[in-house]
């Protein structure tokens, strides 16, 4: 029944992850599996675009997390776009703001790398 | 004054996590005493609740068919309550780990923990109570306006 | 064999109408052994079963604040069961009036008396008990395709 | 919470109700309502156009029967227009198929009156 929208692009050498719809513990598995495959396929310039996400939660974030460690242990980088309140609100909450560099466009995200 | 008192008793399920936010936040426009924003913080309490509970249930080894969760809200022109309740394993609230600091480098190991610090965060007033017997997890978030009297 | 149970308690008021029809047809999708039009089916049945039951609790003049109806719902890989139960003054099911046929001018008369009709046509089942304490419709539609072995 | 739409124009004499959304006990009101009042107004020549309505259930059409009537002791006429399948299969369970003029459209159902 939830849709998770999974698309991959790319971007100046970054690939680009948009999600879209909502990230809890049904969904976080696709997203993590597919961050877990791009980083195998030694993509490890990543940025997730999060402007289409209606909803995350904690699970969402340890998903995002875990994939901010995976690409670094790999020398690599992983950017956040989001700029909708409701989901920046539990990055701030959580402290992630400042784990995360998070941009307002992906042109934003793949430029500051 | 006003009571509204709902619940909802669904399998123990992830499937369902996105029908139950569907039903808090849809009963907390019905009534529409928090404004946009606090029905969002309202969703993603109830999500984090029901997550935990959905997992003390399978670490327990409880029947996946027969494992339920309980989500009760009630409504004042005051307030909304939500009680999750769970019969899994329990815990000790009081003992959970500190989480380090998100500027320390440790933090990046730390992809779990971040539950009931947001409950607790997005709500006016949290209370878990647990036991063996199982765990109630109970918000309070306060009207967003003043009750129109 | 794949259970789901889901139940919902809700006010009984007609603002929760299509919040009930929501959660019963987000179950029917969640394990989707009923095609569209079939959900629909169950979309109407909750729908009539509810407004009765609100309209009985009215009539006993029960509290606004307080009456509620219980909606129950039972997934399986064969069939989807809704139960909907009221505490109202219940009502003789078999000696309900017979709607003039619609052909008869008089039939223009009628504003009311087909819920009941619409809940037993759109069900492969239908059972209705009623007394004194209260009153329990139960149908059943059965999964449109045959189930997956 | 429950949003019914209800927009009236006119169309060769008739008034057109569009009525959009859920129609059940806690909105069937505001229409009925409003077909009084356009019966009220002298407006006998009605049709309801349901194409955007998404659920109806006895009681939407029982608000249905009853404007019919009254627009019909007034010498006018109530016509429908409904090609959606399931709003058309309870007109056809509950027999209204045959009291109530169903049209494919606004333009069939003023041009047939
Ligand atoms: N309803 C519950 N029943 C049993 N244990 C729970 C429950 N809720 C939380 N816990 C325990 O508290 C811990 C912290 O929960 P939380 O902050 O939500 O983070 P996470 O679920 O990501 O670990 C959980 O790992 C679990 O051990
Ligand atoms: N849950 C109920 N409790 C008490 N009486 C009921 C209930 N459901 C139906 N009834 C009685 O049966 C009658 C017929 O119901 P129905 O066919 O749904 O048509 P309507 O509700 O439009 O009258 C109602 O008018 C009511 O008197």
């Amino acid at each position: 029944m939830i849709e998770l929208g999974l698309e991959l692009s790319e971007r100046d050498g970054w690939a680009v992850l948009a999600v879209s719809g909502e990230v809890d513990v049904a969904t976080a598995p696709r997203l993590r599996e597919r961050l877990v495959g791009l980083v195998g396929e030694g993509r490890t310039r990543i940025v997730v675009d999060l402007e289409k996400v209606d909803f995350i939660d904690s699970t969402g974030l340890g998903v995002l997390v875990g994939a901010l460690k995976r690409v670094r242990t790999n020398e690599g980088d992983l950017a956040l776009v989001c700029t909708g309140p409701r989901i920046l609100k539990v990055f701030e909450i959580t402290g992630l703001t400042k784990v995360f560099a998070i941009h307002r466009t992906v042109d934003e995200a793949t430029l500051a790398g | 004054m006003k009571h509204h008192r709902i619940s909802l008793r669904v399998p123990a399920q992830p499937e369902y996590l996105a029908l139950v936010r569907m039903v808090i936040a849809g009963t907390a426009r019905i009534e529409p005493i928090l404004d946009d924003e606090r029905v969002d913080d309202l969703r993603v309490i109830v999500s984090e609740a029901c997550t935990n509970a959905i997992e003390a249930l399978r670490e327990r080894g409880s029947d996946p068919s027969t494992a339920a969760i309980t989500i009760e809200c009630h409504l004042t022109d005051d307030a909304v309550e939500l009680v999750v309740a769970d019969e899994g394993g329990g815990f000790d609230p009081g003992g959970l780990d500190v989480l380090p600091e998100v500027t320390d480098p440790s933090r990046l190991r730390i992809e779990r923990g971040l539950g009931i610090p947001l409950i607790r965060a997005l709500s006016d007033e949290s209370e878990i109570t647990s036991g063996p017997e199982g765990t109630q997890v109970r918000v309070v978030l306060q009207a967003t306006e003043p009750p129109a009297v």
